[in-house]
């Protein structure tokens, strides 16, 4: 069987990967063209790394409607579901690259060659995460997207909150990285396999290579041990507590990625494995993740709710929405078709409604930290009065944050509470009502700051020319979606990641 | 019981007794050393269970370059000597949380795969593995490429000085 | 499409539209602000009386101006709107009554008078979320207007307030919030339970969910129970109604004459138009409950207003009692007992938006709300705005051959016979106890006329030039409300004949 | 757009309805019409719109009377008429129409009449008062509203009117609003008419529900037909009577009327004596057949107007307000009314309504007179006026003795009347049915109130006009404009009473057919002496105790009876301390209490329960999963949420801590609970 | 031989290293813990691989990316307490707590 599987490049589907290559070559130019330019020039980098995400979008345009594409025995899969989230990833990293590319000019100026490489290899991560279909493939992908993350996380050098955040981020990931590894081995233990669909089989079947006793519940500690890993990076509760800090204390760009990008990563990966390998056992997820989310809401609400720093405020908020995404994955167990086809484009539409209102919000929150960089709340008391436009942006976000109606962020919310209803578990849906009430409070109190107090200081903020360019394309977005819900609904669904 | 066995038993007791070493000690130094031993020893059992490549990567990568590594860590860092300067307020925490940990997994281990023995009479050849990672696992290899150099360029950006 | 089936969108849309435009404009140009909301919520109100006027009065009951397109197909909500005779009385009144803020505000404009964009692009969102509410025909659709009030409610209270308007604000906001999530639910359950009679999917449609059973009448009980949070705490019947008070005491004077003119409205709007039709048996078995609470509403208003010292605290609780009526006559779900109700929202708009406009000039005269502070004397002070007071007041207080007494004695009326199956010994003691809440309606409004206007007026008010009489903007934005309150006391038919096909044609589920 | 269907009653009746009754609507429009253009012309007249007032107040005065003629003899039409109102429920249908017949025949001219007169008088009284145009307007504005009242043929509309008599009620009483002593009369008098209207209103539901229709005409048919249950006619009827009481101001809902004496006196004598009052007793006969119906009603109507007449008659003896004296006589008239319909002598009842308007108008005009003179009240300021004001002093005679029954004045003829049906009620030898007991009873108390009632007038007369002037004024004659009204009703309050002499044929009685006799054969002269002598004899008591004025009052012999009667038996202080205080004060406050620190103190708590709940949590938390004693340190000393800082310590390895807790705990969890 | 003694052993490292985690000051010590961690992760995985007797050798290579990425996190780990070490002249992880609340 050896011979059989021997090694060609013929066998590689290299349209398939394509978007990966284009992202790889990109990467590789930053490193070398960054070795040349003088320092003043170093933001060019920034263009080579758009060219980059560039291309690799075209790419991935043209293998649109190519079917669903196989590749390396079937550890990469290319099918709607994978193109979804790899369009959603290419389209956050162009806008984080808009978003940051003056700030980077200005607070890590010598080493911003190396952010955009690094952002990139993140990046190439992530564009792998939703096609891998195999425990290696993902681990190594979701490593991919950490490591750089790590390292931007401390990218302010000389600030010590940075240091710290870096160590913080850095300390979790591995330790989350190795707990998912024990439950990886074991599933390996179980199954003889690594292959996502292989190990569906074997679970389903319940015919394990070796004769195992308490099968389930073995399996259903590693599924545990497994979620752990992704349950870090998408920073659910208890996985959670490095998000805050790290956030305050990284780059607010970074904090954006990470609030964003590398959490939509992580659902891309958790999502997959769950309904593809572990679909069979959703009785035993589903009432997991059923805590964890119910956990991930409250907790992070409530805490929400004493933050005196905005990047803070919005790291527990994001953290509150991962809840809100996690929450169709929790009411699937041993459901119909259906009403798991609609749980699973409820978590999906969400988390690309959200991914949009929270970068808009950080976007927002890096115009005004240009004149205010310790991101106080209290800084944006009377910003109506000072720069409408970006107050009017920042309310737009947070209510549409909050949820509240006819923002996108209500249809996202409306999606999901009427997957969670139409599956019955109301305890949940009662949670989730709670939790929107007090999220509306404290994103109300944000913009009421914003509109009822008076200014301390009416000095003009300067937002460069990306940096609108970027909020204004949110704006446009989310209010593209608060009128036409359906907007992200026409990709969800046919997102077939697995026939229902 | 076979040799194998029997080796496997000892250089497991080997790994676990310095693994509690390595974090009891009160001398960096010697927690590195023990490291040492943990890693070295758990390379020599997964020769025993027919781990040839593994094995030997183990060793050298770890006892090579690893060690070293951490070594020049310390020294950098000029860490101090002595418990109350390694160890913080939480031991009794960790001890019971660990403790805990390990009773759950045993426990389940020990549920599962209580009868499951292992007939070591198969080593799987370094070229097997070549030939299975560079048809099977070519991606994540590509990629783990990707991110070794990204770890590099990224540990030389953090750790020079500017 | 017909121009039929763009009025309504007209209607909805126009001011939205407006409000897009002024905040295109520079603030600096405040005039051309003014003008172009005048102009918006004037064309709405044109394109509403054009709907009154196209009107077809002898099939009220059918839903007129109908435009039903795709929208959100994922869910099964679409944009369907229409109205019939229930829903145009209080389209009509929500464009009039915009429009006459939109004047009033031309001149006198609450603090800070620097935020001139804003407030009249607030005002024209509110009226777009008003009348959608009034005009959608699909649970998400109305669900979405429904909420859409929210946001510029809570900022033309918390900007341009008074006192604790922050606080009340919010208040407002999150109470009424609140309860709408239940509706929310409510609307989700019926949704689930439900059967497209076309698409045999689940739907949103108004008219398509009329007749379905939702799976037994204990589920229907629990939907109505959603249902009945989200509209009784708008309406607000007691002991939803602590909002209230705070929301009118410190809102701007056309912030209070919109809530209680139009928004307490949509509450029981609710009533009529989903919570009846679509459940009509748990409607049955909560009747005598609503009925209840409505009396406790009328009584518990009126005792309260004895108690108040703040002049729009006062006129916010008898809006409370105002409203009881208009609930009690729903939970009789008798044709009289809703025509009553419908007539009651209008009368009840005019009149209390009428007493705010009033408590708001006098506020902006004597800079205090307090009662015992700006009277005796305001009749001596000010005789013309001191007649309309006492004129208003009397009319509040449901005097025959003005606005407020028909929707009063008809739901009376409709009490003392409640629809079959309900309890009549029991609605006749409501009956009763509303007769004695309209002796103490008389009472306090008697009380708050002697105390406020008559009397002879203190020295420091007494030759304080600042204290004018009525001024030109008040002459127009009011001159119309007074003219409304006595054709509709003298001529109740011009809502009678709008609202009684429909209305029969509700109180059939019933009888 | 308005759908005008006029439907027209046919009925045999030997007179042809006029043009006039045919559309008598005319008459309540024209004060409706004056009141717009007083409102809107008034103060640009000469005259400030009282001309306009008394020239088409004059006018409808003359169609009334023509109106009449259609009913003198008898056998007058029934004029029916109405156009849809508004549609308020399935095929239910409100009308707003007229009805004419002998009843509202009656009331008409009363109204107009006296309407015209008092305006007249205002023109003199009111002069140079400030709001001369708006006291015009409101009186236009209260005459439309009785006459709206009048005609009405609906219940309905019959109550728009009836609310909308007392709000002017209110509006004139309160005239004077500088005074709050004026304003809280006038609010006492709304609210107090208004709780009677709350039972009234119910009656009218009562009916409804039972016969579909408010048409007046139907319900009497189907009343007399009997197709209404007893039961159902009781109820109803005394509900209804409830308002009578309310707005005739009898027991216990009497008090409001002596207070609303604080508004101008030309007011009182048309609103307080002649018309609005006189409302319930109209009520009463209008539906006649309805109370007729039940003997319970019938008795409540008759024990209520026994016991009103008597005490009020009491009331009368003791007050020094000369218009006081008038309100209470007023009471006690209007409760000889009720006791005359309670007995079944409806006709006789009417009768009296429309001979009392004369006179009692002619005093209350006298009143205002000598007020106007000597700018007070009381009457122990007064006294010697006969010679400088012999107009109003010979027609205040003559209105003393039309009250006081004196042959042959309008008094005499409608008291006697009643008292005779009374008489027979209880002999049982009456046209008209009822319980004799009861018949007795409102005989005997009727003969001992018109005992009281010559004293008590008798002893004004004195106290007023004889002697020697107490005041400290310049009393004169009023001039002509208040003096020619007087004048005119005195001659009314002697002719008015001979429309009645029982022995004329086809009297009084036939025009009205209200019910009760039609036509009294034979008058009963042992009975007429009996009243006469009653009548003669107060008058002379009232000389013998008033004539000279005494120094102190001689009823305070009375001892503790005339306390109680100078205290209105405790009954307004039981109202104000037992009822209204409470509710206004306590209770309401109580109430508020209840809301700011109940209700809304929850809701408050809501919006903190998030902070409040999010502690719980952290609590939770912060037990199952952080060893406190080893965290204790650096912690609680700050503000804020000590147990959120706890937890986000950033002491990382205590978020490793939790995790990897959380991780042992979760797979024990799991592995427990699935197998 | 037991495949579970190997396992058991597995799990001991794992503990050992969470106990070094949670109780070592010394960032580097931290980093040695976590080294010890992912090395039991390796044992097990090779012990299944032998169980199974994995022609494809899946669990070995497994094995051999876990060492690799360890390696490279290690060295990023490194990179990140130097830097910590440079400002605050300390590496005591539990001194690290600038952020928080």
């Amino acid at each position: 069987m050896l011979a059989q599987t021997a090694f060609s490049l013929s066998s590689v589907d290299i349209h398939a990967i394509l978007p990966e290559i284009i992202i790889t070559v990109a990467l590789m130019a930053v490193l070398v063209v960054d070795l040349f330019l003088p320092d003043r020039a170093k933001s060019a980098n920034g263009i080579i790394s758009m060219a980059g995400v560039g291309g690799a979008a075209i790419a991935l345009m043209s293998l649109v409607n190519g079917g669903t594409r196989k590749t390396f025995g079937g550890m990469f899969v290319l099918d709607n579901y994978a193109m979804l989230f790899k369009f959603l990833f290419i389209a956050v990293a162009a806008i984080l690259i808009f978003m940051s590319v003056t700030y980077l000019n200005e607070v890590v100026r010598n080493i911003q060659g190396e952010f955009y490489f690094l952002l990139l290899t993140s990046l190439l991560g992530m564009l792998v995460m939703p096609s891998a279909r195999d425990l290696i493939a993902l681990f190594i992908a979701l490593e991919t997207v950490t490591v750089p993350g790590f390292i931007i996380a401390g990218f302010k050098k000389s600030d010590n909150s940075s240091n710290e955040a870096a160590v913080k981020f850095f300390l979790f990931g591995v330790l989350s990285s190795a707990v998912m590894l024990f439950g990886m081995a074991l599933i390996y233990g179980v199954t003889k396999s690594t292959n996502l669909y292989e190990i569906a089989r074997v679970l389903s079947s319940k015919v394990y290579p070796m004769p195992i006793h308490h099968a389930e519940s073995i399996i259903a500690a590693a599924i545990l041990l497994i979620l752990v890993g992704f349950g870090f990076k998408v920073s659910a509760v208890p996985f959670h507590f490095w998000a805050p800090d790290t956030y305050e204390g990284s780059p607010v760009p970074v904090a954006a990625f990470l609030s964003v990008a590398s959490k939509a990563a992580g659902f891309a990966g958790l999502i997959s494995i769950m309904f593809v390998a572990f679909g069979s056992y959703t009785s035993v997820w589903a009432p997991g993740f059923a805590v964890i989310a119910a956990l991930t809401m409250t907790i992070g609400n409530v805490i929400a709710l004493q933050q005196k720093n905005i990047v803070r405020l919005l790291a527990y908020s994001s953290i509150a929405q991962a809840g809100y995404m996690l929450l169709p994955l929790a009411v699937v167990a041993n459901k119909s078709a259906a009403i798991q086809k609609e749980a699973f484009a409820a978590a999906l539409t969400y988390i690309l409604i959200y991914s949009f209102m929270q970068l808009g919000a950080f976007a927002v929150v890096i115009a005004v930290g240009r004149k205010h960089p310790r991101n106080l709340i209290e800084d944006y008391e009377g910003l109506a009065f000072r720069e409408p436009g970006l107050a009017f942006a920042m309310l737009f976000f947070l209510l549409s944050l909050a949820g509240m109606i006819p923002t996108a962020g209500f249809w996202a919310k409306f999606f999901v509470f009427r997957s969670v209803i139409g599956a019955g578990t109301l305890w949940l849906a009662a949670l989730m009502v709670a939790n929107t009430l007090i999220g509306l409070y404290y994103y109300l109190s944000v913009g009421a700051r914003m509109y009822l107090r008076e200014p301390r200081d009416r000095a003009r903020i300067a937002v460069p020319y990306a940096l609108v360019m970027a909020i204004i394309l949110m704006v446009v977005i989310v209010a593209a979606v608060t009128v036409y819900p359906d907007f992200f609904n026409h990709f969800s669904p046919r997102s077939t990641l697995v026939a229902f | 019981m076979s040799w194998p066995a029997v080796f496997v038993a000892i250089f497991g007791t080997v790994v676990a007794l310095s693994a509690v070493a390595v974090v009891m000690s009160k001398n960096v130094v010697h927690a590195a050393l023990y490291l040492v031993l943990v890693l070295g020893a758990a390379g020599a059992i997964f020769l025993m269970l027919g781990a040839e490549f593994v094995g030997w990567t183990q060793i050298l990568i770890y006892v090579g370059a690893i060690i070293v590594l951490l070594l020049f860590g310390l020294m950098l860092t000029a860490a101090p000597i002595g418990r109350s300067a390694l160890d913080n307020q939480q031991r009794g925490v960790a001890l019971i949380t660990a403790a805990a940990v390990f009773g759950v997994f045993t426990f389940i281990i020990w549920r599962s795969f209580g009868s499951a023995r292992i007939h070591l009479n198969q080593v799987v050849r370094t070229a097997d593995i070549g030939r299975s990672l560079f048809s099977g696992y070519i991606l994540p290899f590509e990629l783990v490429s990707v991110l070794l150099l990204a770890a590099l360029v990224g540990a030389i950006v953090l750790a020079k000085r500017d | 499409m017909t121009f039929d089936e763009w009025l309504l969108s007209l209607v909805v849309f126009l001011p939205l539209v407006g409000a897009g435009v002024i905040t295109a404009i520079p603030k600096a140009q405040a005039a051309l602000i003014r003008l172009i909301a005048l102009a918006a919520s004037g064309a709405a109100l044109v394109f509403g009386v054009v709907a009154l006027v196209r009107f077809d009065f002898h099939h009220s009951r059918t839903f007129q101006f109908g435009v039903n397109t795709r929208w959100i197909d994922s869910i099964g909500a679409r944009y369907h709107m229409g109205v019939d005779g229930i829903a145009l009385p209080l389209v009509v009144l929500t464009v009039a009554l915009t429009f006459l803020c939109v004047v009033y505000s031309q001149k006198l404009m609450p603090k800070p008078q620097d935020k001139v964009k804003g407030y009249f692009a607030l005002i024209l969102l509110l009226e777009t979320g008003m009348v959608g509410t009034f005009t959608s025909l699909d649970l998400v659709l109305f669900f979405v207007f429904w909420e859409m009030v929210l946001v510029p409610m809570y900022f033309i209270i918390a900007i341009w307030g008074s006192e604790r308007k922050e606080y009340s604000a919010t208040k407002f906001f999150l109470y009424t919030l609140f309860g709408s999530v239940f509706m929310l639910l409510g609307f989700l359950a019926m949704y689930f339970r439900s059967v497209d009679p076309v698409t045999g999917g689940h739907t949103f449609d108004m008219i398509r969910l009329q007749g379905q059973h939702f799976g037994g009448v204990g589920f229907q009980n629990l939907v109505f129970l959603g249902l009945f949070l989200g509209f009784a705490i708008k309406v607000p019947m007691w002991p939803f109604h602590t909002w209230l008070p705070d929301a009118h005491g410190d809102a701007p004077t056309v912030g209070s004459v919109l809530l209680a003119g139009i928004l307490l409205k949509m509450g029981a709007y609710g009533f009529i138009r989903i919570a009846l039709p679509l459940l009509p048996h748990a409607a049955k078995d909560w009747a005598p409950y609503i009925g209840g609470l409505a009396v406790i509403s009328i009584l518990y208003g009126a005792l309260c207003c004895l108690a108040q010292t703040d002049i729009k605290r006062l006129i916010a609780f008898s809006s409370v009692g105002h409203m009881g009526f208009v609930m009690l006559g729903i939970s009789t779900l008798t044709d009289r007992g809703i025509n009553a109700a419908i007539f009651g929202m209008v009368a009840h708009g005019v009149i209390t938006g009428m007493l705010f406009f009033l408590a708001g000039s006098l506020y902006e005269r004597y800079h205090t709300r307090v009662i015992d502070d700006i009277g005796p004397g305001v009749l001596q002070k000010l005789p013309r705005v001191g007649a309309i007071f006492v004129f208003v007041a009397i009319a509040s207080l449901g005097l025959p051959g003005l606005a407020g007494f028909w929707g009063e004695v008809l739901a009376l009326l409709s009490a003392f016979n409640p629809a079959p199956g309900l309890s009549s010994s029991l609605f006749r003691s409501y009956m009763v106890l509303g007769g004695i809440g309209t002796i103490l309606t008389a009472g306090y409004m008697l009380w708050l006329i002697q105390r406020l206007t008559l009397g002879v007026v203190r020295d420091k008010w007494a030759n304080d030039p600042a204290i004018d009489d009525v001024r030109p903007a008040e002459v127009w934005a009011w001159s119309p409300l007074l003219v409304g309150i006595l054709a509709l006391g003298i001529y109740p038919r011009a809502i009678f004949d709008i609202t009684n096909g429909a209305v029969t044609g509700l109180a059939r589920l019933f009888t | 757009m308005v759908a005008t269907l006029f439907a027209q009653e046919a009925v045999a009746a030997t007179h042809v309805a006029n043009v006039v009754t045919r559309n008598a609507w005319i008459i309540p429009a024209i004060p409706a019409i004056l009141v717009v253009l007083i409102w809107a012309l008034g103060k640009r007249l000469p005259r400030g719109g009282s001309e306009l007032g008394i020239i088409g107040m004059g006018v409808a005065a003359v169609l009334s009377y023509i109106v009449l003629a259609n009913y003198i003899g008898g056998n007058g039409p029934l004029v029916v008429k109405q156009l849809q109102w508004f549609p308020f429920g399935i095929g239910q249908k409100l009308g707003l129409g007229i009805r004419m017949d002998g009843l509202t025949a009656i009331m008409l001219p009363v109204v107009t009449t006296v309407s015209l007169m008092v305006q007249i008088y205002s023109t003199g009284y009111m002069h140079g008062e400030k709001r001369y145009t708006w006291y015009f307007t409101a009186l236009n504005l209260f005459t439309a509203s009785m006459l709206l009242l009048v005609v009405s043929n609906t219940l309905l509309q019959l109550l728009v009117g009836w609310e909308l008599v007392g709000i002017c009620s209110y509006l004139l009483i309160g005239f004077w609003w500088e005074d709050k002593a004026n304003s809280n009369a006038a609010i006492k008098a709304f609210i107090t008419t208004k709780t009677g209207d709350i039972p009234f209103l119910i009656g009218i539901f009562v009916l409804f529900a039972s016969t579909h229709t408010f048409d007046i005409g139907q319900i009497i048919a189907k009343a007399e037909a009997h197709q209404i249950s007893t039961l159902t006619l009781s109820a109803a009827a005394i509900l209804l009577f409830g308002g009578a009481v309310g707005k005739s101001a009898q027991f216990p809902l009497h008090v409001w009327l002596p207070d609303a004496m604080a508004g101008p006196t030309p007011v009182s004598a048309l609103i307080h004596a002649a018309t609005m009052v006189t409302a319930g007793v109209f009520l009463v006969a209008r539906l006649f057949p309805v109370f007729t119906g039940s003997i319970a009603a019938m008795n409540v109507v008759a024990i209520i107007g026994a016991v009103t007449m008597l005490m009020a008659a009491l009331l009368a003896m003791v007050q020094d307000d000369i218009k006081r004296v008038l309100a209470y006589s007023t009471i006690s008239q209007l409760a000889y009314m009720m006791a005359a319909l309670g007995v079944g002598a409806g006709n006789a009842g009417i009768f009296h309504l429309f001979t009392h308007a004369w006179f009692k108008a002619l005093l209350f005009l006298g009143a205002g007179s000598v007020i106007h003179a000597v700018h007070t009240n009381n009457m122990s300021e007064m006294g010697g006026l006969r010679k400088v004001m012999p107009t109003t002093y010979w027609t205040f005679v003559v209105g003393t003795l039309a009250l006081s029954g004196i042959f042959p004045f309008a008094g005499f003829w409608s008291k006697d009347e009643i008292l005779t049906e009374a008489f027979r009620v209880g002999h049982g030898t009456a046209a008209a049915h009822g319980t004799p007991a009861v018949g007795y009873v409102v005989y005997g108390v009727g003969v001992v109130t018109a005992f009281l009632t010559a004293f008590y007038m008798s002893r004004a007369v004195h106290l007023t006009f004889e002697g020697e002037y107490r005041g400290s004024a310049h009393p004169h004659e009023s001039p002509r404009s208040m003096t020619f009204p007087l004048q005119f009703l005195g001659v009314l309050s002697v002719v008015a009473g001979f429309v009645g002499i029982p022995a004329w044929r086809d009297g009084f009685a036939s025009w009205v057919g209200v019910g009760g006799e039609v036509k009294v054969s034979s008058a009963n002269f042992v009975l007429i002496g009996i009243s006469l002598v009653v009548a003669v004899a107060g008058l002379y008591a009232g000389r013998r105790l008033y004539m000279p004025a005494p120094a102190t009052e001689p009823l305070e012999r009375l001892g503790w009876f005339h306390t109680l009667l100078v205290n209105k038996y405790y009954l307004d202080d039981f109202y104000m301390k037992g009822i209204v205080r409470p509710i206004r004060d306590s209770i309401s406050t109580a109430m508020y209490w209840l809301n700011q620190n109940v209700f809304d103190a929850a809701v408050n708590g809501a919006a903190g329960v998030a902070r409040a709940a999010g502690r719980g949590v952290y609590e939770n938390i912060d037990q199952k999963v952080i060893d406190g004693a080893v965290n204790a340190v650096g912690i609680g000393t700050q503000d804020g949420s000590r147990i959120l800082r706890y937890i986000q310590s950033g002491d990382v390895q205590r978020y490793a801590a939790v995790l990897f807790a959380g991780v042992a705990v979760l797979v024990l969890l799991f592995t427990l609970v699935f197998r | 031989m037991s495949l579970a003694w190997v396992l058991t052993l597995g799990a001991f490292l794992f503990s050992v290293g969470v106990y070094g985690v949670l109780a070592r000051k010394n960032a580097v010590l931290v980093l040695m813990s976590i080294e010890l961690m992912l090395n039991s992760v390796n044992i097990n995985l090779i012990a299944f691989n032998a169980w199974f007797k994995d022609s494809a050798a899946v669990g070995q290579i497994f094995a051999l990316f876990i060492i690799t990425v360890a390696a490279a996190e290690v060295g990023v780990g490194l990179a990140i307490v130097l830097l910590v070490f440079r400002h605050r002249k300390t590496i005591n992880i539990d001194e690290v707590d600038l952020l928080k609340w």
